[in-house]
């Protein structure tokens, strides 16, 4: 399963990666939540993988470790936000300059 | 009802019902209940501007039993048609002329029409006066008409007395 | 109250973040703007007192919730971390000083963002828990970008798509640093990073490496290390002044991680981890200081020149880095605390100069005159004094830390040159920009701009340290070599190894 | 116990018909044609979701799992409903 | 008494299982777009419903009270998906997606996507 | 005595013009003279010490760490220094006083001089050689000041400019020498360094100390090839070139060959470059001189070359050489001085400097003329005046060493040679000027001086006769004090008598003298031959080659950044995988010790489900809402792993973000154009990005392979055993959340309100194209609002509104939480936002979110700050259990304000950011300021 997991993240980190490298704002957004998608469950995976057994108490046996996912949730939330903001520069990038490229009109 | 007591009677009913549900039915969610129960629809009751009323509750649990019962016979009918072989099919447009008035009632209708057998709802005219309806099958258009004004058009008029 | 001294750096301005945006301070421009000014004159005294504390005691912890180290996050007051809040503090009372003569009205939230960016700086310097290092990052990150772009126009818009889109992509390689972090540590806490980083796994050691060397990544982009620090200079130089002055404190939160992270973590305590970023961070560094003199001397207005001197200063105070001995960290961070204040108040001088010379605004061409001619003249000319490292200013002692720092062996046959020839190059681009903002004017000015009462204070304020920085220089120095030695010998205060973790009950 | 034994084969049976029925849907996603064939098909892969992980509950015996399973229900018909608008009129909040 | 409520959720479970597959399977197979919407809004919905009722079924034995909040979940299904299926032949027909040349009626499709009566 | 006060009471000088300036001219002076005369005084108290042997010394630490202590020490070369500063000075001021117009800012220039008199003390006085540079720096700062003192002219500013330049990296070069030699002794104090001479000599670093050091010495002295600034220098006014370009600032080079002699010289490295630089300069600035057709430039070629032979003097392997250099700067000192300042009053009252102009002045100010004329005779070598005297002890000396081995008899001819074209200038100075028919087309009639405007000439020029008749009585024990200084050592014998009988040196000056007075007679010949080749515009070049350096710079720059951010990414992502990727190379195999999961069918097609959406996303990228339909399989699947993997809290988070970011994406979507042209970049890049991100997915997919595989011994056992009952919930990754890092949690909403804020900013003002069609050009549907949605979504909102109550109530024990209930009541309201648009919400929310923003985070700081009240630090929780009647036992818990705190938060700023963008379009935009 470890393995799975791993070629997923490490698939979902290449597509981020080359969407980020793209010229256009809207695939460089799109490659960030890609990537963020991916750095959550790497960064989940730091507590290694744990099956049916969430970190509530007295509803399993062994626990998942709760850190990470801790960590995650607010990588989530920030994440979010970040994006969000992302969103928006573009869009205003795509008022004040006339295009949506990242690099404005110079190829 | 007034603006800070029970504004939607009815959605108040059904969120005590949802919270029992979620949460199990014990005296201390049963408090907490009630209170949500009031708050809620309190402070959505702006968001709420189509108060129909339904009356006649025999009517509604009846068209309710029947729209489940159709619900599972539009399954096994989809079913069927899902895994024959398609080339009979012989799928059309039907505009269904509306008798029935006003926006929630409307909905229902439309509802319970895309979940029953081999229809769906695709969209109303402007005036309201027309629902058009996608059907998978079609044998006879007026059947179909006169089946869906029998069964659910004329229960949802009486319900919402319109 | 004084128990929780070492939180009021995030707290006051995370209150006043609030209370700006609520009334009867939300939209009332006096009021914010005063509100603000008591907080930063209190950020200023609690720093005072923090760095006393840290003067008279060993290093402090604050441990937020009550729960103890490392499994609650502690907020941690040594020297270092005293002495950069107190820059902080020092900055951003200048900074908001400045704006308020009107700057800070060109766009909604000037003040809540300036508070929470102060917040951010602040929580980065004082944290010691590396994923709550992070969350300041993004905070000092999300409000610089929302900073970035007040005021708008063309220019500002397409630095804030490169600043931002890039330093998100940073963000990732943070998280993804932290999750092998994690993974091989299981801890968060950085002192007890430092004290599990002998002790690792053989077999997660190279998994540790990759780890901080993603930290590397992020701090090094923060930093402005070569390959990572092209953003910087159109940034700094197209957003707008206050702005621009309130980032020259920014690389330094990326030197100031690298110092916390590389030098304390992974430093000669670290085993088989110590010092992994060194050999990357010699030849980078070195890159970098170079790098920043050709872009230094191609500058063409005074803002790009500004901003290119801090990636200057950003090459030299990666060398102290790589040099990785005490006297080096002291040298870096005595040049640390003069860089970021001279730079803001040349990023502030150089807003003036644009708006009173017009249309050529700060370019090095002729143009008409400004307004006060002597008066910014003679503020540039300090200012230049400094940066250049001319005496009687503080830059020359940085200079003379820096040169000493290196010791007289091959590594001062790399460090020298660049220093010197950094030197150099500032004498020729300053002595070009200075003589012809100032002197080659023609015509007559045709706007009646004059800078602001409080926009000269703010400058004289940071102009004042330098000469303060030299009078009292052994004192600071002694401080910034006590300061060094603590973050070397003693990263952090000790955790018990492994408290005694209580019975599971459900 | 046979029913017991029964209804794991149950669960493993159903787990495997969803699963099929979400490999479907993505196939009907990459094909198209038209982008509402798509956006009906992510529709019915978030419902079929919410089948997957009711089965991952029974499996495990959990209820820990409810609460994602209800918040696909009501936010699958957010992102379709918005989809839609999307389609019809650009803006989706206008 | 455990046997016949393992039972009956095992059926309920295959009735589900093959529902949410006939929908999926019509959802690839059916010709056009609205003979597709047909699958997913009616057999993938009550498969659902079929899958929740065998959860409260279990759960409530399980338990040993009752445990019916899966009901809640088939409520917003039920409610929206009839929803997300006008939204979708709306938009369809506002894209003016092709539908099977021999469709009956589909002079109305026209009429319906600008929302006009029939003539 | 403290010495401290010589430098101190000019520096306080400085401040003097500034505040006393208004007084009038006159008065002006006068005050600004007082301070440095009440430092002569202090100075001449000293003497009798000094000429007895003894040296003044004080001393107070000031940044011991670098080494820089405040250190004064006045010897016999410190004296005569001292001597020539503040006594020159003073005459300076004098005549100034008169130079200067009405138009000038004397306060200014008086204090840009006096502030330059304080660093020659400074550099002359040091006993630490750090605080030496200290004042060297200082000097070429206000000589900046001073030769730019007239800023609106353009040669003033270049000349400036390039004098500072020159010195100013003459003076980065001495730092580097003086830190190498304070290392290399171990100390920086110059006792100490001058007492370690054969240390420094045998240290291996002695070269390189040399080298540096004698850049310093050199531009500073203006010796070959650094000599180009100094005749730029002389757009300053002419008061300021007779202090510093002939008897200061540019002797403190010279005062560095003289300081530093005994711990450097006696090195064949030291005697060759310093003595073949100073012959080198000595010939080309008289040669160069005699050429000049302006005043100030034949008086600054000659200052060059008197520098370069002073410095020639230093580099010849003899003791006496050296006394004779020390001899030398007081003379030229002395004469140059005076020559400036005649030069001046002929500027002054004739209005040129032109001596093609400049004809027959004896007539009409013949007393000047006199005093000149007696100047430049010293200037030229003439007995019974002082240049003559160490003009001889140079001849003697040429003829009494050994440095160029069996060419050494080259070093006299060329002095012979250079005396010769001294000659030849001077005599030129005094007949081209005075004499030479009448003047031509002089801008005024010129006239004699105001009286005071003389007097310092006067004084100077009866220096030169003193001196140069009486030698030893007027500067004896000066010179001895001084040169002994230098040396360090007895001084051998040497006679400074005016006849010395018939012998070599006598020769040679009567040689000189002839061949000075042949090659002016000459003179039209030597012209013609001269004019032949163009003039090297030391100016023009340099400016050149500034610009080339910053020209040369700007292309490298523009090739090292091209601006763009696709490399700034490209950079860092490959930075990323060089640093990550290194150690993985260390490592043998990935696969750690811990027992791996097993494989199931579910989890297989999930995970080829998301490979599949992460490509499609990737290939779909260019349609834009497609790659947006396609990344929705992504993020589903993620939520769907995260409850496969145990972590129901993420499950639900990730499921509330990817809604409210669809949603986000397709608000902006509208705006953007609808696709990216296929082809956006070229095959190469695309094939470059493609190999580059597949690296960086594969480093990353080993790490973390390689971390799942190992054991994680982490500190989480703790948060597990206090959840319940150190936190109260049972639910410990919320535990964790609102409590145990609830820190971070506030962070974290922090991070989301300023994000809020900063979009709302980003709205503001915001003028977007609003497209009327589609993408395939259709035009939109008219149906604004379907009833059915509109309906149905006001129905369900009170139902997800007791949704996320539910969720948020039960976070602390079960999975839930604030800020999933926040969302998923913000992703509600939207859901009313898309169904009903936003007039009709305006009615109905016409909230300020920011303030719901605020008030979310003022929640989640004052539950923190609560237990401030108990003395415990910041977000200290508490909670109890509670039993009511009817209802039964219920938990109380400070966490749960917090946790609402960020419910508020969320909620604010999703409709901040969401709603606000959704105004877009409307008659309500946000306005600046956010009123
Ligand atoms: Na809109
Ligand atoms: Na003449």
């Amino acid at each position: 399963m470890e393995t799975i997991y791993a070629i997923c993240v490490g698939i979902m980190t290449a597509g981020g990666v080359f969407l980020v490298l793209r010229g256009y704002t809207f695939a460089v957004v799109l490659g960030l939540t890609l990537l963020s998608y991916a750095v959550n469950l790497f960064l989940f995976a730091s507590g290694r993988l744990v099956v049916n057994g969430a970190a509530i108490l007295g509803e399993s046996e062994v626990y998942a470790d709760p850190l990470p996912q801790a960590l995650v949730l607010t990588a989530i939330v920030i994440g979010f936000a970040m994006t969000a903001f992302a969103l928006i520069l573009a869009l205003r990038a795509r008022a004040d300059l006339g295009n949506d490229q990242v690099d404005g009109d110079n190829d | 009802m007034k603006r800070w007591l029970l504004p939607m009677p009815l959605h108040s009913l059904l969120l005590l019902l949802v919270w029992l549900l979620l949460n199990g039915f014990s005296a201390g969610h049963f408090v907490l209940g009630l209170f949500l129960a009031w708050l809620i629809p309190v402070l959505t009751a702006p968001y709420s501007d189509h108060q129909s009323r339904a009356g006649k509750p025999l009517v509604v649990i009846r068209y309710v039993l029947r729209l489940l019962l159709d619900i599972v016979l539009s399954n096994v009918d989809v079913a069927r048609r899902v895994l024959k072989s398609n080339h009979s099919l012989q799928p059309g447009f039907v505009a269904f002329p509306l008798a029935l008035q006003g926006d929630f009632p409307l909905t229902v209708l439309a509802s319970t029409i895309s979940l029953t057998p081999g229809t769906v709802s695709v969209d109303f005219s402007e005036d309201k006066q027309w629902l058009y309806i996608h059907a998978l099958h079609i044998t006879d258009e007026q059947a179909l008409i006169d089946d869906i004004k029998q069964h659910y058009e004329k229960p949802l008029q009486e319900i919402f007395s319109c | 109250m004084l128990q929780h001294l070492i939180f009021f750096p995030v707290l006051l301005p995370l209150l006043a973040g609030i209370f700006l945006l609520l009334p009867p301070l939300q939209g009332y421009a006096r009021r914010q703007r005063v509100a603000v000014f008591l907080v930063n004159a209190l950020l200023l005294v609690s720093a005072v007192l923090l760095l006393q504390q840290s003067l008279q005691h060993e290093p402090q912890m604050y441990m937020m919730g009550d729960w103890q180290a490392p499994f609650g996050i502690a907020l941690v007051n040594d020297k270092l971390a005293a002495i950069m809040l107190l820059l902080s503090a020092v900055l951003g009372f200048a900074v908001h000083l400045y704006a308020c003569a009107g700057d800070d009205q060109r766009g909604p939230f000037f003040h809540p963002l300036f508070m929470f960016q102060l917040m951010g700086i602040n929580g980065a310097f004082l944290t010691g828990d590396i994923f709550n290092l992070f969350v300041f990052f993004e905070i000092l990150l999300i409000a610089s970008y929302s900073l970035l772009i007040h005021g708008g126009g063309k220019q500002r818009t397409q630095a804030a798509v490169h600043y931002v889109l890039l330093n998100l992509v940073g963000s990732a390689f943070f998280l993804f640093g932290l999750g092998v972090i994690y993974a091989t540590f299981g801890t968060l806490n950085m002192a007890d990073m430092a004290y599990k980083a002998a002790q690792l796994n053989s077999e997660d050691i190279a998994l540790a490496k990759a780890g901080g060397l993603l930290l590397l990544v992020v701090f090094g982009l923060k930093a402005a290390l070569l390959p990572l620090h092209f953003w910087l200079p159109r940034t700094y130089a197209n957003t707008s002044t206050p702005v621009a002055a309130l980032f020259a404190i920014m690389t330094k939160v990326g030197i100031y991680s690298l110092w916390r992270v590389h030098t304390a973590v992974f430093g000669e305590h670290g085993g088989e981890l110590a010092n992994i970023a060194v050999g990357w961070l010699w030849p980078l560094a070195l890159a970098t200081l170079v790098a920043g003199i050709i872009a230094l001397l191609a500058s063409q207005t005074l803002k790009m020149l500004a901003a290119n001197l801090v990636v200057v200063s950003a090459g030299s105070l990666l060398l102290t880095i790589a040099l990785n001995t005490p006297q080096a960290t002291a040298a870096g961070l005595y040049y640390l605390i003069h860089s970021t204040l001279m730079s803001a108040a040349l990023f502030l001088i150089a807003g003036l100069v644009q708006e009173q010379r017009g249309q050529a605004q700060d370019r090095f061409v002729r143009s008409r005159p400004v307004n006060q001619p002597a008066l910014l003249g003679g503020l540039f000319f300090i200012a230049a004094l400094a940066l250049v490292g001319m005496p009687p200013l503080s830059g020359f002692v940085g200079k003379i830390l820096l040169l000493q720092a290196a010791g007289d062996g091959s590594d001062a046959a790399w460090i020298w040159p660049p220093i010197l020839i950094s030197g150099l190059a500032a004498l020729i681009i300053f002595s070009r920009a200075g003589t012809t903002l100032f002197w080659r004017a023609q015509g007559v000015s045709q706007n009646q701009v004059v800078a602001h009462p409080l926009q000269i204070t703010a400058i004289i304020l940071l102009l004042l340290t330098s000469p303060a920085m030299v009078i009292w220089g052994g004192a600071l120095t002694d401080l910034s070599l006590s300061a060094a030695y603590e973050l070397h010998q003693q990263p952090l205060p000790v955790i018990p190894a492994n408290m005694a973790v209580p019975e599971v009950l459900p | 116990m046979l029913s017991l034994e029964l209804l794991q084969g149950a669960v493993l049976l159903t787990s495997a018909l969803v699963v099929i029925a979400l490999i479907l849907n993505v196939w009907r996603m990459l094909r198209g044609p038209d982008i509402t064939d798509r956006i009906l098909a992510l529709d019915t892969l978030y419902i079929n979701s919410i089948a997957l992980i009711i089965l991952l509950g029974l499996y495990n015996g959990s209820a820990l799992y409810f609460e994602g399973a209800l918040l696909i229900a009501m936010l699958g018909f957010v992102s379709t409903a918005a989809l839609c608008k999307y389609l019809l009129r650009g803006d989706i909040v206008e | 008494m455990e046997s016949v409520v393992h039972s009956i959720a095992a059926v309920l479970l295959l009735i589900g299982g093959f529902f949410v597959f006939v929908g999926s399977v019509g959802l690839l197979k059916l010709p056009d777009f609205f003979t597709r919407l047909h699958a997913p809004t009616k057999a993938t919905t009550m498969g659902i419903g079929a899958i929740l009722l065998a959860s409260m079924v279990l759960t409530t034995m399980r338990d040993g009270s009752l445990s019916i909040h899966e009901l809640v979940i088939s409520l917003f299904l039920f409610i929206t998906a009839p929803v997300s299926a006008h939204m979708l032949a709306k938009a369809a027909l506002h894209r003016r997606v092709k539908f099977l040349d021999h469709s009956k009626s589909a002079e109305l499709a026209a009429r319906a996507a600008e929302q006009k009566n029939p003539d | 005595m403290n010495l401290f006060w010589i430098p101190l009471l000019p520096l306080l000088g400085t401040l003097v013009p500034l505040l006393s300036y208004r007084f009038g001219r006159t008065a002006t002076a006068a005050l600004t003279a007082l301070l440095p005369a009440l430092s002569l005084l202090l100075v001449v108290q000293a003497i009798p010490a000094i000429f007895a042997g003894e040296a003044l010394t004080w001393q107070a630490e000031w940044i011991p760490q670098i080494g820089l202590n405040l250190a004064f020490h006045l010897d016999g070369l410190g004296l005569l220094f001292s001597l020539l500063i503040l006594g020159i000075g003073l005459l300076v001021i004098l005549y100034a006083r008169y130079y200067l117009s009405e138009s000038d800012h004397m306060g200014r220039f008086y204090s840009y001089l006096i502030l330059f008199m304080t660093a020659m003390l400074g550099v002359v006085l040091s006993n630490n050689l750090l605080q030496l540079w200290f004042f060297w720096e200082l000097t070429s700062i206000s000589s900046f000041l001073l030769i730019s003192f007239w800023s609106h002219k353009s040669d003033a500013r270049k000349g400036a400019r390039m004098a500072l330049t020159v010195t100013g990296a003459g003076g980065l070069a001495l730092l580097g020498g003086l830190i190498l030699m304070g290392q290399t002794v171990g100390s920086y104090d110059l006792r100490t360094v001058l007492a370690s001479g054969d240390v420094l000599r045998e240290s291996a670093v002695y070269p390189i100390i040399i080298v540096l050091f004698l850049l310093g010495a050199f531009t500073k002295s203006a010796q070959f090839p650094f000599h180009f600034w100094l005749p730029h220098a002389m757009a300053a006014p002419t008061p300021v070139s007779a202090y510093l370009h002939s008897a200061t600032m540019v002797k403190a080079g010279v005062f560095l060959l003289a300081r530093f002699y005994p711990v450097l010289a006696d090195t064949d490295l030291w005697f060759v470059i310093v003595s073949m630089v100073g012959l080198a300069t000595l010939l080309l600035g008289a040669y160069t001189a005699l050429f000049k057709h302006d005043l100030k430039g034949l008086l600054a070629y000659s200052t060059i070359s008197h520098l370069g032979l002073i410095t020639l003097l230093f580099g010849l392997d003899t003791e006496l050489a050296a006394i004779a250099a020390v001899f030398h700067i007081i003379n030229h000192a002395v004469f140059k001085a005076s020559l400036f300042m005649a030069a001046g009053i002929i500027d002054h009252e004739s209005g040129s400097r032109d001596m093609r102009q400049l004809n027959g002045l004896w007539k009409y100010m013949p007393y000047t003329a006199t005093l000149a004329m007696v100047a430049a005779a010293s200037m030229a070598g003439v007995p019974l005046l002082n240049g003559f005297l160490s003009k001889e002890m140079l001849f003697a000396e040429t003829l009494h060493q050994a440095t160029l081995g069996s060419l050494s008899w080259l070093i006299p001819l060329l002095a012979t040679i250079g005396g010769a074209l001294a000659v030849a200038y001077s005599l030129r100075f005094i007949h081209d000027v005075f004499f030479n028919g009448e003047p031509i087309n002089l801008p005024r009639t010129p006239h004699e001086p105001p009286r005071y405007m003389r007097v310092p000439v006067e004084i100077l020029v009866v220096l030169c006769l003193l001196v140069g008749i009486v030698p030893d009585f007027a500067v004896g024990d000066l010179l001895n004090a001084a040169a002994s200084a230098v040396l360090h050592k007895p001084l051998p014998d040497f006679s400074l008598a005016v006849w010395h009988g018939f012998n070599g040196p006598l020769l040679m000056s009567l040689l000189a003298v002839a061949g000075g007075i042949t090659l002016y007679y000459n003179r039209r010949h030597l012209f013609a031959f001269q004019g032949q080749f163009t003039d090297f515009d030391a100016k023009i070049e340099f400016e050149k080659g500034i610009q080339w350096t910053t020209e040369k710079a700007a292309v490298i720059h523009r090739w090292l950044d091209n601006a763009s951010l696709q490399r700034y990414v490209f950079l860092l992502v490959v930075f990323a995988l060089v640093v990550a990727g290194w150690p993985l190379l260390q490592l043998e195999g990935a696969a750690g010790s811990r027992p791996q999961l097993p494989v199931n069918g579910v989890a297989l097609v999930a995970a080829g489900i998301l490979i599949v959406g992460t490509l499609a996303t990737v290939m779909f990228s260019h349609l834009r809402l497609l790659a947006l339909i396609m990344i929705s399989i992504v993020g589903l699947i993620v939520a769907v792993a995260f409850a496969y993997f145990s972590a129901p809290d993420l499950a639900l988070t990730q499921l509330s973000v990817e809604v409210a970011t669809i949603i986000l994406f397709l608000l902006a979507l509208y705006f953007l154009p609808q696709k990216t042209p296929l082809r956006d970049s070229s095959p190469r890049r695309i094939v470059r990005d493609l190999s580059i991100s597949s690296l960086v997915g594969a480093v990353i997919g080993t790490l973390c392979y390689a971390m799942l595989t190992r054991p994680l011994n982490s500190i989480s056992e703790f948060f597990i055993a206090n959840s319940k009952t150190g936190g109260g919930g049972t639910n410990v990754v919320n535990v964790i959340l609102v409590d145990f890092r609830g820190f971070d949690t506030l962070g974290e909403i922090t991070v989301l309100a300023i994000a809020g804020l900063g979009i709302y900013k980003l709205l503001a003002g915001m003028r977007l194209y609003v497209p009327a069609a589609d993408s395939d050009g259709r035009p939109w549907a008219k149906d604004k609002n379907p009833m059915m949605l509109a309906l149905v979504s006001q129905s369900l909102l009170p139902l997800a509104l007791l949704v996320s109550a539910y969720i948020f109530l039960r976070g602390h024990n079960m999975p839930g939480g604030g800020f999933i209930a926040g969302l998923i009541t913000a992703i509600a309201l939207i859901q009313q936002y898309i169904a009903h648009g936003v007039a009709w919400m305006k009615v109905r929310l016409n909230f300020p979110y920011h303030g719901l923003i605020a008030i979310g985070l003022l929640l989640a700081t004052f539950s923190g700050l609560g237990s401030w009240l108990f003395e415990r630090p910041f977000l200290t929780t508490w909670f109890d259990y509670f039993s009511l009647p009817w209802v039964g036992k219920f938990e109380l818990a400070s966490a749960m304000v917090f946790d609402l705190g960020v419910y508020f938060t969320v909620i604010g700023a999703t409709l901040l950011i969401l709603a606000n963008l959704g105004q877009l379009t409307t008659s309500e935009r946000p306005l600046p300021g956010g009123k």
